[in-house]
């Protein structure tokens, strides 16, 4: 279980063998990739920024983590989550959850991702191609997903 | 350890447009007596000058955490060592 | 929208690649990988060999993307799977669902695999330590599982 | 097309457990006047011989596929060209 916050990119399938390479109980491993789009509220976007709370964000992480190991019969998993300046089409963030089956496998992701959108200290600015950047809102949708886990 | 004629001090941490508005990422201040919840030290934030009034004219858009654990409004400063304030989270 | 199968292993990397490099309208990717355990029933297992039905399967898993693609707003979706001779810890099935959104991506993959498992034509004989092989019986779990989608 | 006087014929290809127990993957047969539906012809493949009967003796364990479609028993196999028997199936 790790959880890493850094501005370089990551590969999925690197992260995927660290995870699971030579454990022969993994039978599921489930993965959710989070994007930088190219349009925000039906507007190009030219660039995003990632902003984070160092020290809280590592601890957050490291608590929804835990959470899911208590709800989920997980083998392993994984979190990392890029802050910086993005462009569209590069990655947001990587979550991966291994179990021995599958539904364990991709409820976890699926909670993994809920948790870190709502609990995360993360905040996202967008940069139009007007060069004027906004803070992007927190949405409803996302309290309301957390819900299903309560 | 602080006492009662011994103002505590914090660590204060701004995020994201809370950050852009106070113009400050990170100060230490000391607790005014009066300021003992988390809700009380926001209010407290507003007298501090335009900037931070602007900061902290919606307490309710406001979040905050106490020593990198999320908090409501009404939890008790104590002895925490750092509190952040900044919006929702909108990461992922 | 593709599928395909064969007995070469897949890169998931590449794969996701494949399906969402230049396609910034894509915010969310979920994938599923299926591997071969090292144990089966409490026994070590040697091998498992997949079987399939040529024609069938192909025809199976791409009328499983299309129900896919009505029920879930997906940019793009990907399976392959493997069939032949595995060993413990190979990669046996990926699944990938892109969409602009993550529950969409999440449940697709989640939908996806639920068909496949009780839908598509294949076969897994297993071979434990005692070189018996036996075939592997369907399991009610994954009958119940699809019924959620009904 | 078929007409009443000439069998139809009809590729029949097994997989898994009933290809090891009938001992073949693929044949052509004639189908007899009286088999209309895919239980029929599961009935029939009984009486083929004691590998047909040990690979059918559980019909309800089988499950077919009419031109790579998923069928029931009461499916009428009419003008399709293949069908398949097998197990249920366990991949993913």
């Amino acid at each position: 279980m790790s959880v890493s916050v850094h501005a370089a990119d990551f590969d999925v399938s690197t992260e995927i063998g660290r995870l699971s390479d030579g454990d022969t109980s993994i039978g599921a491993i489930a993965t959710f990739i989070g994007k930088v789009r190219g349009e925000a509220h039906g507007k190009p976007l030219i660039s995003m920024q990632l902003e984070h709370y160092p020290g809280m964000t590592e601890a957050e992480l490291t608590r929804i983590e835990d959470e899911a190991r208590t709800r989920f019969h997980l083998t392993a998993s994984r979190i990392i989550h890029r802050v910086g300046t993005l462009l569209p089409g590069d990655n947001i963030v990587l979550v991966i959850a291994c179990s021995q089956h599958r539904h364990d496998a991709i409820a976890a992701c699926d909670f993994l991702m809920d948790y870190l959108k709502t609990q995360a200290p993360f905040w996202k600015k967008e940069t139009g191609s007007d060069g004027v950047g906004s803070w992007v809102d927190a949405r409803s949708s996302d309290d309301e997903a957390l819900r299903r886990w309560r | 350890m602080s006492t009662p004629t011994e103002p505590r001090t914090l660590s204060v941490r701004y995020f994201a447009w809370v950050r852009e508005k106070t113009g400050i990422s990170e100060e230490r201040i000391a607790v005014p007596a009066n300021v003992v919840t988390v809700g009380d030290l926001a209010m407290w934030m507003q007298t501090r000058g335009p900037e931070f009034a602007a900061a902290f004219a919606k307490p309710d858009a406001i979040r905050a955490a106490l020593d990198h654990r999320h908090v409501k409004a009404d939890a008790v400063i104590g002895q925490a060592r750092e509190i952040g304030f900044f919006p929702p989270v909108t990461g992922g």
